[in-house]
């Protein structure tokens, strides 16, 4: 099965680990991603403001190429799958706000949010299965890992509808599959301070504090997110166990450590 | 003629597509606001305060800029009343204004510490410039 | 007594169970509407024959209202339901008939709404007074 | 030919001031058919009915038609004159004139013309009445009460009091209901069992009643007075004859791990059980789903121990028909499922539990024998919150929680925290809430006493949410006075679920053609002047599955219904109305479509033999309507495409002449 791939910046940047184990493992696990051309940054939040038009025309212009395309749009990042999603969802719900971003594009093709768009972990769970997924393991992991979801991945839960916002389960599931003992832990839905660290590192500080060691308490060895900044966050601010992203996590079950 | 907090207030409103009145005052939003310790106002007063028209000093107050945009509050009220819209279109109200805005270009060299994603920056900017 | 023709000159059907005792409160509590609007009981609004509207439109009436049970309330179930989808087809077919769509409408009255069926009469009876004498139904072979 | 008698009253002023009644009894008199028009101060007095009652005698009146107040008012009275004079009371048809014209119209020559109006409309139409009759029904003296808790017990036993025979079918196999589960009551703290276990003795040996427990209504027929109801007894492999309830196979049976649904999961029981020790009846049943007989055919155990020969592993369920008189539904609640509720942990912590599970582990005979301790280790909670309107109050299209209030909680959980700080005052006892509501008599009272004697922390505001980290429940909430946010380390967390109705009551409804609101609560007749009767004629409701309530409120509603109930089977027979839809077989193509819209499923086909013009005979698919049950709505006169169905007293033509009349 073929997706279009909207990788966004910070996956080609800061964040690399999370793309290369992710076509990696793609592979592997025998569907493609193609890698969509020209994609533009999506903005890393999604603006709520009814007025905002075009803070959102990157996303639709994805969101067209695979209309176009005629593939799912699969995201890996956290944030780009938050914003493309709930762009998507006004696409389809708002019908004014589409009008205008229709008009604003203007080129002869209206979009109302046909394209059916996945995270990468809903592609393991919905089409792949983790069972398929349990199958290609080689070095299970054999450690306690705590999920940490953070805010972008689940809210708002009737837009995203990825997992139940209050009780997810997909990483967990992944976890189990790779071999791993998931660790469940009060404040896994709980933001790391986001980009308030641009502003505030203090605050930023505090709210990685209470999500690490909530994690720490519980018993988990290691932090697994789909988020680059979640990530920055939790180390930057001093997280004692280690913070991975899941295609790492996943890249060391089916492939194994690179050194 | 309205006067001008009426005229901010249904920008507000229209913005952010809350209705304010739905809100019963029970603070579940402020309960689980996780920048509550951060703010000035709460989720609560930004949704009470937006109703009543007192908006003068949610203006000029920092919690516009302690939102984390987690949408904790979103999701958990029990009215559907969505307070982080709100604050966010209070937010727009502000940066939208010349000279206005929360993050300046200058600020930017000081913070790239090498290992800051670039999706902390830029959602840093979209959130706080305009 | 010779009585003059009254103008406008409407019909309104109101079911026993909510509307027309929702008309009943309206008296009891003195909300005043034009006198232009006459009553019929009916047990339901879905005892409304649509011919009885077109009845009234051919003898002269400019408008007719149909009072039922919210929807939900009705004492019958559902005897609401099946008025709100007649009437609508009905009122679409007067309309092609060039009977504006403005001279009819169904509207829920509850038993405690007396002052919602006052406002109703009073909103209903200045819209069909704007659009003046209906004359489109109006039949004289049937009048005496 | 028609004489007809117009009767126009003054009512005091309220007609006579702003209506000219001479004029409309002279213009009046001139209508066709009309040989007698009388005006009157009071029609509705002793001197005026004897004035109706005369002159049908003396003018050998065949219609009357009084213009006076809302039919509403005095259809009945006038009624009854006219037949005491001799002449069918429903060719009696009323102007309304007061409500409808004299009171909601202020100039006097216009009301006038409305009233001349309002009273040819009446003439036209009763013109065109015919005599009705109406019929009879025979009621069956006996009702059916569905739900054993403590409104269809209360319900039952005075049903019997009033010494009408009363069945109860609960689906459990014992009856007591949700009120079994309760420790004390508010807000006076007497011990829930102490009162309501008398009454289930009561109800088990009052020779009028009957128990069906572990029994469910399967199939509804008939109409009021006459409802003929299938109740499946399901199979619970006991022979309930033989069993002592001496619990022997209770105890021995190999298979003890099954989640006990009386203590809501906190502790076990066996495959074989009795719910409790005070249970009606006291017989064991066998859970079929886990008795490794049942399943795998091995074992036997119960079998062998039983003395009594009670086990029987070969029992099927039974049908059971009965004829009742009248049906009273009293289904009850049920907490709220909290699965999504996780922002309070509910589902990864076992001392997160609901407001029931606390009544259970503050019972003497729950789980922990009464001792407060914490499902999770067994040890004391120094620190309890409570968090109220939990599924409550939610916004009407939110996706999780009801939109109403559910009434009970505020009393109940001051109940909780009252409790607990009179059993253990050293432990910290918060309670979060909204609005504290307790309209009730000695209600505020009693909250005010769990506040200011018992020292229980009200915050008003909410939690926002829970951690469960190591042994702690790390609560986050606001404190809208303080204006704080609160961080609270909790031993043990209690949730006030919402409640709604028993997942019976739906079907049960559509069984009962009996309406329900949104929220799946029982709809009343009216919802001030007949809350424990439903629109359907003969099903009466009581307790919370027509609304939420506490117990004082709940055997208030079941004595209402009862005495409703009783009213019903003092009757020998029961007047139908004879409003009621009637088919012209000549007419009738018999396309069903009038089968098809009745609510009341009042009209059946039958195949009926017609003579035709050549002598032959042809059968032909009719409608035909059960007087008994059509309750005389007409949509079925509407939807008939070939007219053949007509309304007594609305019939079409009727209905014509009024607006012949209105327009003319």
């Amino acid at each position: 099965m073929k997706f279009l791939y909207y990788p966004g910046c910070t996956l080609k940047n800061k964040a690399k680990a999370l793309d290369i184990y992710a076509r990696e493992c793609a592979e592997i696990l025998g569907f493609e991603l193609v890698e969509i051309n020209d994609f533009q940054c999506c903005g890393g939040v999604f603006t709520t403001s009814a007025d905002e038009i075009a803070t959102k025309l990157a996303v639709v212009r994805a969101l067209k190429a695979a209309k176009a395309a005629g593939m799912p749009l699969v995201t890996v990042c956290s944030a780009c799958h938050n914003v493309i999603k709930q762009t998507n969802h006004a696409m389809q719900t708002d019908a004014v706000f589409a009008d205008r971003v229709n008009r604003y594009l203007n080129d002869g093709d209206d979009y109302h949010g046909e394209t059916k768009v996945y995270h990468y972990l809903e592609v393991l769970r919905d089409i792949i299965g983790f069972d398929k997924v349990k199958e290609c393991v080689k070095y299970p992991l054999n450690m306690n890992i705590g999920a940490y979801y953070g805010c972008l991945m689940l809210r708002p839960g009737s837009v995203i509808e990825m997992d139940d916002a209050e009780n997810p389960q997909i990483m967990e599931q992944l976890i189990k599959a790779l071999g791993g003992r998931p660790v469940e832990y009060g404040n896994r839905n709980e933001c790391c301070g986001g980009y308030v660290t641009v502003t505030d590192p203090g605050f930023a500080r505090k709210r990685s504090r209470i999500i690490y060691e909530s994690a720490e308490t519980a018993g988990a060895e290691m932090i697994v997110t789909a988020c680059p900044l979640c990530r920055y966050n939790l180390i930057k601010n001093g997280a004692d166990i280690p913070v991975k992203y899941f295609t790492e996590l996943l890249s060391k079950a089916l492939i194994g450590e690179k050194e | 003629m309205k006067d001008k907090n009426e005229l901010i207030k249904e920008q507000i409103l229209y913005q952010s597509k809350v209705n304010v009145r739905k809100c019963m005052r029970c603070g579940k939003c402020s309960g689980t606001c996780p920048a509550y310790d951060e703010m000035e106002y709460h989720p609560h007063q930004f949704v009470y305060m937006v109703e009543t028209g007192d908006i003068e000093p949610l203006l000029n107050s920092e919690s516009l800029y302690k939102c984390l945009t987690c949408f904790a509050c979103v999701d958990r009220c029990p009215r559907g009343v969505e307070p982080a819209k709100i604050v966010e279109a209070v937010r727009l109200t502000v940066i939208r204004q010349q000279g206005k805005n929360k993050l300046k270009p200058d600020d930017i060299p000081d913070i790239i510490d090498g290992e800051i994603p670039q999706q902390a920056l830029v959602s840093a900017y979209r959130k706080f410039t305009k | 007594m010779q009585i003059e023709e009254k103008k406008p000159l409407i019909a309104a059907f109101c079911c026993n169970w909510c509307s027309y005792a929702g008309a009943d409160l309206a008296g009891n509590n003195r909300q005043s509407y034009p006198d232009n609007v006459k009553i019929i009981r009916v047990p339901c609004s879905c005892r409304v024959d649509p011919t009885f509207v077109l009845r009234a439109f051919q003898r002269g009436a400019d408008g007719v209202l149909i009072c039922g049970c919210h929807p939900g309330d009705c004492h019958y179930t559902t005897g609401n339901y099946y008025t709100r989808r007649r009437m609508t087809l009905l009122f679409s077919m007067l309309e092609y008939l060039g009977i504006e769509k403005e001279r009819t409408r169904v509207e829920w009255v509850s038993a405690a709404e007396g002052a919602k069926f006052a406002q109703t009469v009073n909103e209903f009876t200045a819209t069909v007074a704007a659009l003046g004498e209906n004359r489109r139904l109006e039949d004289l072979r049937c009048k005496e | 030919m028609q004489k007809i008698g117009v009767f126009v009253c003054h009512c005091g002023t309220n007609i006579a001031a702003t209506v000219d009644v001479s004029a409309v009894a002279a213009a009046l008199s001139a209508e066709p058919g009309v040989v007698f028009a009388r005006e009157y101060q009071y029609m509705c007095s002793a001197s005026g009915q004897d004035l109706i009652k005369d002159a049908i005698k003396e003018k050998e009146l065949t219609g009357v038609v009084i213009c006076s107040c809302s039919p509403r008012m005095h259809e009945a009275t006038f009624r009854k004159a006219a037949a005491s004079a001799g002449l069918n009371p429903y060719m009696v048809e009323i102007a309304n004139i007061r409500e409808q014209c004299s009171w909601v119209h202020k100039d006097k020559q216009s009301a006038t013309e409305k009233a001349i109006i309002l009273g040819r409309a009446a003439i036209a139409k009763v013109a065109l009445n015919t005599p009705l009759k109406p019929g009879e029904i025979p009621v069956t003296k006996r009702a059916l009460v569905i739900g054993g808790g403590i409104a269809g017990i209360q319900t039952a036993l005075d049903i019997a009091d009033a010494g009408f025979e009363v069945d109860i079918v609960e689906k459990k196999p014992t009856i007591g209901g949700k009120m079994a589960q309760l420790d004390k009551t508010f807000p006076t703290l007497d011990c829930a069992a102490c009162i309501l276990t008398p009454k289930m003795v009561e109800a088990s040996q009052n020779e009028k009643i009957r128990i069906y427990s572990y029994s469910q209504v399967e199939a509804v027929g008939g109409f009021v007075g006459n409802f003929t109801v299938k109740i499946r007894k399901k199979a619970r492999y006991v022979d309930e004859t033989k069993c002592t309830g001496c619990g022997l196979c209770t105890e021995k049976c190999p298979v003890k791990n099954v989640p006990n649904e009386f203590n809501l999961g906190m502790n076990e029981r066996h495959a074989v059980y009795i719910p409790f020790a005070q249970a009606v009846p006291k017989v064991a049943v066998i859970d079929a789903d886990c008795c490794r007989m049942l399943k795998d055919g091995k074992c036997g155990l119960c079998s062998k121990l039983c003395g009594a020969g009670a086990i029987d592993y070969k029992q099927e369920d039974e049908i059971i028909e009965n004829k009742y008189g009248a049906i009273v539904a009293a289904t009850g609640y049920e907490p709220i499922s909290l699965d999504k509720f996780d922002e309070f942990a509910y589902s990864k912590s076992k001392d997160v539990i609901t407001s029931l599970q606390f009544e259970r582990l503050m019972n003497a005979a729950g789980p922990t024998g009464g001792v407060l301790l914490r499902p999770s280790d067994n040890k004391h909670p120094k620190t309890i919150v409570f968090v109220q309107c939990v599924g409550s109050r939610c916004e009407a299209h939110a996706k999780k929680g009801k939109e109403y209030c559910s009434k009970i909680c505020c009393m109940y959980t001051a109940k909780h925290a009252m409790l607990t700080r009179e059993k253990y005052p050293d432990t910290d006892v918060y309670v979060f809430y909204i609005d504290v509501r307790t309209p009730g008599k000695n209600f505020d009272e009693f909250y005010r006493r769990a506040a200011e004697e018992y020292g229980v922390h009200y915050v008003k505001g909410m939690v926002g949410k829970i951690c469960a980290e190591g042994d702690k429940l790390k609560v986050q909430a606001s404190d809208l006075i303080a204006d704080k946010q609160l961080h609270i380390d909790a031993d043990l967390v209690v949730l006030a679920a919402a409640i709604e109705p028993d997942k019976s009551a739906r079907p049960l409804a559509t069984l009962l053609t009996a309406s329900m609101d949104t929220n799946d609560f029982f709809t009343e007749a009216h919802p001030k002047l007949r809350p424990v009767e439903s629109p359907t004629a003969g099903v009466f409701l009581s307790g919370c599955c027509q609304g939420p309530k506490d117990i004082p409120e709940t055997v208030a509603q079941a004595g209402a219904a009862a005495s409703k109930v009783i009213g019903l089977l003092c009757k020998d027979k029961l007047t139908a109305n004879p409003c009621v839809a009637h088919a012209d077989e000549l007419m009738c193509n018999g396309c069903s479509t009038c089968e098809n819209v009745c609510p009341y499923h009042a009209i059946t086909y039958i195949d009926k033999e017609f003579k035709m013009p050549d002598r032959t005979v042809k059968v032909r698919r009719v409608a035909q309507v059960n007087p008994a049950v059509c309750q005389g709505c007409g949509a079925c006169t509407v939807a008939c495409p070939s007219k053949a169905m007509d309304l007594y007293g609305f019939s079409g033509k009727q209905i014509y002449a009024e607006v012949d009349a209105i327009c003319r």
